[in-house]
């Protein structure tokens, strides 16, 4: 029942749960992506898009496919930014999505194990499996010349699968790779124990604001270990602020692409009224930015032409679009010509809709990044 | 020298922190022991009126903050405890009179009361979200350090070092200031006693000329003040989030049933009987045997009873074990 | 109000909110929530055994609902040679010691009561058991991690899995209520709560057995996946001549089926649960339930009557926690959360009515749909409770932006609600 | 269940101590406010006046009862099980609402006040059961029949010591070790220590023994001769007809015989129905 | 019948049953009485299978019977009442007699599902010897009352009316009198006598009335400390100086002074 005027786009993620407080920014981001595609008036003839948000809960996969079925089936949404957590993603993509064939581009699901999902060619995602951030983790240590460390991960598909992959990856001795469970209220246990195992540095691959950050904080506390090797999930400028102290000297890898991308999106958000340097929002951005740009492509408001045209607009050639060029791209679309769409985290598609993904290699200096090398 | 590093490290990563934990949960438990002796309950709104009381304690240490009010080297929240107190105190108060109350008129059986309080739960779940949202939040000032690891280990040469926080310190006397304070309230003063009188047998207190609604006025005023300060230690400690002040209520139940419930004794001994268990028996003892034993016994393994990812099923299992053995907790419930 | 009539009111109100959720939002999404609300329905109808039927507090739900899951990936997916061949028989080998090891301290210490032959036994069997199993361990959970890494299940159909569930769950309640019940029942909420959360930490880490938290995707179905419907040309002239496009009628095809298995489940279940609540049987745990000590005078085995219920309440809860992981076709340990699958499911069972088995289940269905459609409420009450604040106020916009939490808000006050109009609930006990 | 239509009163037999504390809470509505006394004088010094009224929203178990008694006396109420005598000694102090009649000490009507208020009035009562604070020591006990007095109760302490002198020796004991004869004798001593001017006693010999028990009705004789009303329930009502100035007989909840206790033992009547012949 | 042999029952340190022998004969009405706390009550747990002693024997009928539970105790024909009364309150009379017998086939799950003809018919027939059992007892216009609504007599009356639904060897009352009305008392000690006379039931009656004792009980076995103290005719105990200083007194000091 979408008005001829009017186009939905789904926007799941776990505004309750434990990933709560990253989610707010995520789907503003989202949402910001759609409001520079209507601002533009270039979006179809005058389409509006109308994003629809619901809750994923992050762990709930009957909530959330009951959520995903209200907005596919009740509210009528042509494509699904989300989910963020890679287990209700993957219940998502199965149980609503592939059957109502419904396309859906997750930011942040970023499990290794997604990337070999029956999804008839409905999943992608921006953000890009964890199976390459651990090889390139493992690459940057190594160049550091560093052969000894403890890793702790955050307990779950995410944490796990980033571990084995760095382990996999990783070209020295792991002392001890012990999961933590976020949200628990102490966790000097963990720490503890990898102070005992010990290493030149702790490889911590959770939540900017979860146990990742917890275990950072135990370990400053107690001075177990002084070096931090961050994985994506740990970049957030807060946590970078509130422990200078501890992190001075860390670094860490995020989906990144070089400069222009990521500064652009800087830019747009600047006056957006959140805070845009939060984990997951350029994936955000990028992947409602995307669903616009493929029905652009499609020269329809229709799934299928979400679902055909993504990696058309995703990939070379034709022509680089920013953040904040949105505009600029719908009016080459519609001109018939081609885009290349780079986004706020540089998106380059590989087969089955995976993000290549880049990297951006930063070090913690003053309680501010600093970027080393883009991998 | 190797023994002295065995003990720093050990009291660097097992007592230090056991300590802390274990009196942020002990003050937790004397919250629930108190709701549970005298009001007949199990609260299972403690984490989340935890989190309301810091909520309102951080509002407050912003205020000042802005005001540029602050302790200097001591975090300014210690300032606005009394404010959140204060503002617990009232949030807790209204919620026995619009809530609680009437099941106490109805004379509801407690397990009504249990039921209640689930409700209530979720309301101040959702209450602190939509005030002060989901963010983890850090609202410590002043030094965070009465010593550094590292400022130790140049201090004394040794290989270990030994951290030791300002919120650690603090947590640790407050505890003790507090539960000092209780056992003195609750034993010594007239209303201490006719609380005591109250949680034996209502309807004899009542013959005794006592005020029952006097007496779970003043209940809830110092739950209040035990959830608030609680809660802010906690949260100066580690850091505020709503999420992980509801988890609290499964090592706080821990805490207070081994223990022994509604004995303050046994709140206390039970925070630090699940604080120790957690971090004791996952520690990994290599870098402590590493420097005890002589140099060819030296462990090669991590010498871990338990890997850390079962601490917190560790904790149960002792509560478990505790409870088969002596029924009644540690101490047995009957104090307050 | 008489009861019969309140019963069949209250069943139809739900009924009407289900029509209505399909005639202005869809008829999938309505399917979907009467597919959960049955499931929801019969977890209620195992904890209203527990606590309506005999007073007794689990506090532990989640944990039989995640061994009900855990059952499904046991029994359905497809074993993996590679890592049985890996160390699939030592991994059992090791369970089997240490079930050995448990049993012997126990037996031995009610012979001796001594501590220190438990304590000695209990090291000195841990330590073979730990010699056994890791290297056994460590080479399943190396074959393929990121596909595989654990021993794979059975390879039978899914819905076998669903007795498997209940007796997998059966038997934990009877471990636990060996130990909670034999000895005092007077711990079994804090007993249940415990061993509930060391059932997920289990879960989450022995990755061997079900993968842990790297979660199983893709478990198979009982019902034909949509896809294929979509392209079965007989399924798409059956579809046209019932004037559905082949999409929409896969999905309802498959929802209805699931329903419906559902629903025959729920109504055995029902049936045998009255049939015994009627019986002598039902009078005996009344009594029981009145006075423990003088039932026990009168000649009733009161701490096996108990673990009965315990055990059987429990198994129901497997079941339904087999049923859920079916319908979603996802094993993901980190998803049990208490809020949601034992505070929620006592929501239901109190807002119903503990003690009437109808009650229970009108509360699984009611707060299943108020769960999911507070979603979309909420946000429209808060608009609505902040119209009278000017338009772009810091304060609409803060309330606006936070009214995701509204559903909690909302559960909270619909039990307080209940509670104080309705204390036995909407369908009290007779 | 012993709630009865109490919906709220529904534990479904609920054991579990994690949950829920064990033990009997309270039986009176706590969160009530006392009304206004209404000055007056004459009549006797304590009197429930044509009393009606039940258990909360349940039928009437009073059915217009009275019962009094005069300063310095001894008034002894003996009646059937179930006939509603413990229910008028609550009646008479506040625990459960009259709905008509009137309950007037020395002249003013209290009916408005509640029980902890009527304490302060100068009236004690020690109920038929669960009469002591059994995790407190028997001077903690002694101590909180004193919580509304300002004054030292050091003396009221000792004379109730003289009066049960083994409370003495285990004044430090928790009273709930104690058997069941000391622990009436603690009871009594906790209602003596609010120095009431009226002391009401619900069968305070039940389950004593016989030793005990001729203990128990000494000391409420010498307490009577101290210038205290005395009321109470019995079932050795022949014991306690032969020391009361007046008796009465309830059933069913109305007044069937009143008369001095010597009256009423001889009515063949009251013996044959009521004393067991 | 019972036979107790060297019972203890410590609570810590404290000696609730010292070292108590003594014998119950079948067939009589034997009162059991002695100073508050003499462990009358805590006996009677131990050997209802309430508590379980620290040492030494229960026989009945020639078999150990120690620490048995209360339930197992049941079905070989023990049965005792409570000083206070336990009654299923919110079931009616007539149920609360009919849960009583045990091995009723309805009490099993299977049989409730794919049983319910034999239930039937059993049911029948239980309702039949309730009913049979309230008219006895004189209360069969409450056999649809709740057991929680009557009076505290009739609840007393009901608790035999339980001994009655099975055959019972022998039956423990403990202070059936404490509290209740003496004309009432009286019924229940014809109903006690009765049940002797009629079914053969044994019976063993805690009681501190005199009267009662006197009007029903043959032998009376007084306690004090922990063990027995003496034995015979409630005549002989009455004039035994040790039990007159124990427990008995000597009437009331003050009662010619006062009235
Ligand atoms: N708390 C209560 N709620 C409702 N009804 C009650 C309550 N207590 C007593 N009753 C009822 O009130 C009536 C009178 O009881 P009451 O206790 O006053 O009798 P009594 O004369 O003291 O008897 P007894 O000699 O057995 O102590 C009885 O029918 C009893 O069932
Ligand atoms: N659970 C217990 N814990 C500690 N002491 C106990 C316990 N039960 C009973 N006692 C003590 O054991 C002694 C005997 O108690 P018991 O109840 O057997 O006495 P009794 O002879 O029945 O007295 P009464 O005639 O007063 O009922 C008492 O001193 C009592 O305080
Ligand atoms: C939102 C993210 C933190 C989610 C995470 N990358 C996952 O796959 O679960
Ligand atoms: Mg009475
Ligand atoms: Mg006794």
């Amino acid at each position: 029942e979408s008005h001829a005027s009017e186009a939905k786009i789904g926007i799941m993620l776990g505004f309750t749960g434990p990933i709560e407080s990253i989610t707010p920014m995520m789907a503003d981001s989202a949402e910001l992506a759609l409001t520079e595609v209507n601002d533009s008036g270039q979006f179809l003839s005058g389409v509006t898009l109308v994003p629809v948000r619901a809750d994923s809960t992050c762990v709930d996969p009957a909530a959330a496919t009951a959520a995903a079925e209200r907005m596919i089936t009740s509210d009528g949404i042509v494509a699904l930014m989300g989910a963020d957590c890679s287990g209700v993603t993957g219940a998502v993509l199965s149980n609503v999505a592939v059957p109502n064939g419904i396309p859906m581009i997750s930011p942040s699901a970023t499990s290794p194990a997604l990337s070999d999902a029956e999804d008839n060619g409905m999943f992608f995602r921006t953000a890009p499996s964890d199976a390459r951030q651990g090889a390139v983790l493992a690459e940057i240590l190594a160049e550091k010349g560093i052969t000894e460390v403890a890793v702790t991960y955050t307990n779950n598909d995410y944490g796990k699968g980033f571990a084995d992959a760095f382990a996999e990856n990783f070209d020295g001795t792991i002392t001890l790779s012990s999961p933590h469970d976020d949200g628990k209220a102490d966790y000097s246990a963990e720490i503890g124990a990898l102070a005992s195992a010990g290493g030149e540095a702790l490889v911590v691959l959770g939540y900017t604001d979860q146990g990742g950050k917890g275990m950072i904080q135990a370990s400053y506390d107690t001075g177990a270990f002084d070096t931090y090797v961050m994985g994506d999930g740990m970049y957030g400028d807060t946590l970078f602020s509130e422990l200078s102290d501890a992190l001075e000297g860390s670094y860490g890898t995020i989906p990144w692409a070089e400069g222009e991308g990521a500064d652009a999106f800087a830019k747009i958000t600047e006056g957006a009224g959140f805070d845009a340097s939060s984990s997951y929002t350029r994936e955000s951005y990028d992947a409602a930015a995307l669903i616009a740009l493929a029905m652009m492509k499609g020269g329809e408001v229709s799934s299928e032409a979400v679902a055909a045209n993504i990696m058309d607009v995703a990939n070379a050639p034709g022509e680089p679009i920013l953040p904040g060029e949105l505009g600029k791209a719908l009016e080459i679309l519609a001109e018939g010509g081609d885009i290349d769409y780079v986004g706020a985290s540089g998106v380059e598609f590989i087969g089955g809709g995976e993000a290549a993904g880049s990297y951006r290699h930063y070090n913690v200096v003053d309680g501010a990044t600093e970027t080393v090398e883009f991998k | 020298m190797d023994f002295v590093n065995a003990i720093v490290a050990l009291t660097n990563f097992v007592l230090i922190p056991a300590m802390t934990y274990g009196s942020q949960l002990a003050l937790g438990a004397l919250g629930v022991t108190m709701i549970y002796g005298i009001l007949r309950f199990s609260n299972f709104a403690h984490g989340d009126t935890m989190a309301f009381g810091t909520m309102v304690t951080i509002l407050f240490t912003w205020l000042f903050q802005s005001w540029g009010i602050s302790l200097g080297p001591l975090p300014t929240a210690l300032l606005a405890i009394p404010f959140g107190i204060a503002g617990t105190a009232l949030m807790v108060l209204a919620t026995d009179r619009v809530v609680y109350r009437f099941y106490r008129a109805q004379k509801a059986k407690p397990i009504i009361f249990v039921m209640v309080s689930i409700g209530v739960m979720f309301v101040y779940n959702g209450v602190t979200r939509i005030i002060l949202g989901t963010d983890d939040i850090r609202f410590d000032d002043g030094e965070r350090f009465i010593i550094s690891a590292g400022d130790f280990k140049r201090a004394t040469g040794l290989a270990e070092g030994l951290g030791l926080k300002t919120t650690q310190a603090i947590t640790v006397i407050t505890a003790i200031i507090v539960v000092v304070a209780l056992f003195w309230f609750l034993n010594r003063t007239r209303t201490g006693k006719s609380m005591r009188a109250y949680s034996d047998n209502e309807d004899l207190a009542l013959l005794s000329g006592i005020n029952p609604e006097r007496v779970v006025m003043v209940t809830w005023l110092i739950v209040a003040g035990l959830i608030t300060i609680a809660g802010v230690l906690y949260g100066l400690d580690k850091s505020y989030k709503p999420f992980t002040y509801f988890q609290l209520l499964l090592p706080i139940f821990a805490a207070a049933i081994v223990g022994g419930l509604g004995n303050p004794l046994g709140a206390i001994a039970g925070g630090f009987v699940i604080a120790f268990s957690e971090v004791g028996l996952t520690y990994a003892w290599k870098k402590v045997l590493g420097y005890a034993m002589p140099e060819a016994l030296e462990p090669s393994g991590l010498v871990q009873l338990l890997a850390t990812e079962y601490k917190f099923a560790v904790s149960f299992m002792i509560l478990v074990v505790v409870l088969l053995f002596r029924p009644t907790g540690l101490f047995k419930g009957k104090s307050v | 109000m008489n009861q019969t009539v309140k019963t069949y009111a209250l069943f139809a109100l739900v009924g009407v909110l289900i029509l209505m959720t399909g005639l202005f939002q869809s008829w999938d999404y309505a399917l979907k929530l009467v597919a959960m609300g049955l499931v929801s329905a019969i977890m209620a109808l195992g904890v209203n055994l527990q606590w309506g039927i005999a007073g007794l507090f689990n506090v532990g739900v989640m944990g039989f609902v995640a061994l009900g899951g855990m059952a499904v990936v046991l029994t359905s997916v497809q074993p993996v040679p590679e890592a049985w061949s890996a160390g699939g028989v030592r991994a059992l080998l090791a369970l089997v010691i240490g079930a050995v090891v448990v049993a012997a301290s126990v037996v031995v210490y009610k012979r001796t009561r001594s501590a220190l032959m438990l304590v000695a036994l209990l090291v000195a069997g841990f330590v073979l058991y730990r010699w056994v199993r890791d290297d056994a361990v460590n080479a399943i959970e190396a074959v393929n991690p990121a596909a595989t890494g654990y021993l794979g299940g059975l390879g039978l159909p899914v819905v076998l899995a669903w007795p498997v569930g209940g007796l997998l769950a059966a038997g934990a309640a009877w471990i636990i209520g060996k130990t909670a019940l034999g000895l005092r029942s007077d711990y079994l909420a804090i007993a249940t709560l415990g061993i509930s959360e060391i059932i997920i930490a289990v879960m989450k880490n022995e990755e061997w057995l079900t993968r842990g938290v790297k979660n199983v995707n893709g478990l198979p179905r009982p019902m034909p996946y949509e896809i294929d419907l979509q392209s079965d040309p007989a399924f798409i002239d059956r579809a046209a001549n019932w004037g559905l496009d082949p999409t929409s009628a896969s999905t309802l095809y498959v929802k209805l089926g699931y329903v419906g298995m559902f629903a025959v489940v729920l109504v055995i279940l029902l049936v045998l649960a009255q049939l015994a609540l009627n019986s002598p049987w039902g009078r005996m745990m009344r009594a029981i339930r009145d006075n423990e000590t003088s039932a026990r005078a009168m000649g009733k085995d009161v701490t096996f009557r108990h673990l009965q219920v315990f055990i059987l309440g429990s198994a129901i809860c497997g079941v339904a926690g087999a049923m859920m992981t079916t319908l979603d076709g996802l094993l993901q340990p980190t998803a049990y959360q208490p809020l949601r699958y034992t505070f929620l499911i006592w929501v239901m069972v109190i807002v119903g009515g503990s003690g009437n088995n109808f009650g229970a289940i009108l509360g699984g269905m009611l707060i299943w749909f108020l769960w999911i459609q507070v979603e979309t409420v909420g946000p429209e009450l808060m608009v609505w409770a902040t119209s009278a604040l000017p338009d772009g106020s810091a304060l609409k916009m803060h309330l606006l932006e936070s009214v995701q939490h509204m559903r909690l808000l909302t559960m909270g006050v619909i039990l307080l609600l209940v509670l104080r109009f309705s204390p036995r609930g909407l369908l009290p006990e007779r | 269940m012993s709630g009865g239509g109490n919906p709220y009163q529904d534990d479904r037999g609920n054991h579990d101590a994690s949950i829920t504390k064990p033990g009997a809470g309270g039986s009176v509505d706590p969160t009530r406010r006392s009304g206004p006394v209404i000055e007056g004088s004459g009549g006797p010094f304590l009197i429930g006046d044509s009393m009606t009224g039940g258990y909360g929203k349940g039928p009437d178990i009073l059915h217009d009862c009275t019962i009094a008694v005069d300063r310095g006396e001894i008034a002894v109420i003996v009646g059937p099980n179930g006939a509603g005598k413990s229910t008028a000694m609550k009646a008479v102090f506040g625990m459960l609402d009259v709905r008509s009649g009137a309950v007037r000490l020395d002249g003013a009507d209290i009916t408005q006040l509640t029980p902890q208020d009527r304490v302060k009035h100068g009236m004690g009562f020690v109920p038929q059961t669960n009469n002591i604070f059994t995790s407190m020591s028997v001077e903690e006990n002694l101590e909180m029949g004193a919580f509304i007095r300002e004054d030292d109760m050091q003396q009221t302490m000792e004379q109730v010591y003289t009066l049960f002198p083994i409370l003495r020796d285990k004044r430090r004991q928790p009273a709930g070790e104690l058997s069941g004869g000391q622990r009436q004798q603690v009871a009594v001593g906790r209602a003596l220590m609010t120095q009431p001017k009226v002391l009401m006693l619900d069968e305070p010999t039940a389950g004593v023994s016989p030793i005990v028990m001729d203990e128990l009705f000494d000391r409420i004789i010498e307490v009577a001769r101290s210038g205290i009303s005395i009321l109470m329930v019995e079932q050795n009502a022949r014991q306690a007809l032969e020391i009361a100035d007046k008796g009465y007989v309830l059933v069913q909840g109305a007044n069937a015989h009143t008369g001095s206790g010597k009256e009423l033992l001889a009515n063949p009547e009251v013996r044959q129905s009521f004393l067991g012949g | 019948m019972i036979k107790v042999e060297n019972l203890h029952r410590h609570f810590g340190a404290f000696r609730a049953v010292d070292g108590a022998s003594l014998e119950i004969a079948k067939g009589s009405i034997t009162g059991l009485v002695g100073p508050n706390g003499a462990g009358k009550t805590t006996l009677f747990n131990v050997i209802a299978g309430a508590l379980q002693p620290t040492s030494g024997r229960v026989v009945m009928d020639g078999e150990d019977i120690t620490g048995l539970p209360p339930h197992e105790l049941f079905h070989k024909g023990l049965l005792r009442t409570f000083q206070i009364a336990h009654e299923f309150s919110s079931m009616s009379c007539r149920e609360n007699l009919m849960m009583v017998p045990g091995a009723q086939s309805g009490e099993t799950l299977w049989s409730t599902w794919f049983g319910r003809k034999r239930i039937a018919e059993e049911e029948r027939a239980l309702k039949a010897k309730a009913d049979e059992v309230l008219d006895f007892l004189t209360i069969s216009h409450l056999a649809d009352h709740p057991a929680g609504a009557i009076s505290g007599g009739q609840k007393k009356l009901l608790e035999l009316g339980r001994t009655m639904m099975v055959d019972a060897k022998i039956v423990f009352l403990d202070e059936v009198g404490a509290g209740v009305n003496r004309t009432l008392l009286n019924t229940i000690a014809d109903t006690i006598v009765r049940l002797n006379t009629e079914r053969g039931y044994t019976f063993c009656v805690i009681e501190h009335d005199m009267d009662f004792i006197g009007r029903i009980c043959d032998p009376v076995i007084v306690m004090a400390e922990g063990k027995k103290l003496a034995e015979g005719s409630l005549a002989d105990i009455k004039a035994n100086e040790q039990v007159i200083e124990a427990y008995l007194g000597t009437g009331l000091k003050n009662k010619e002074q006062v009235g």
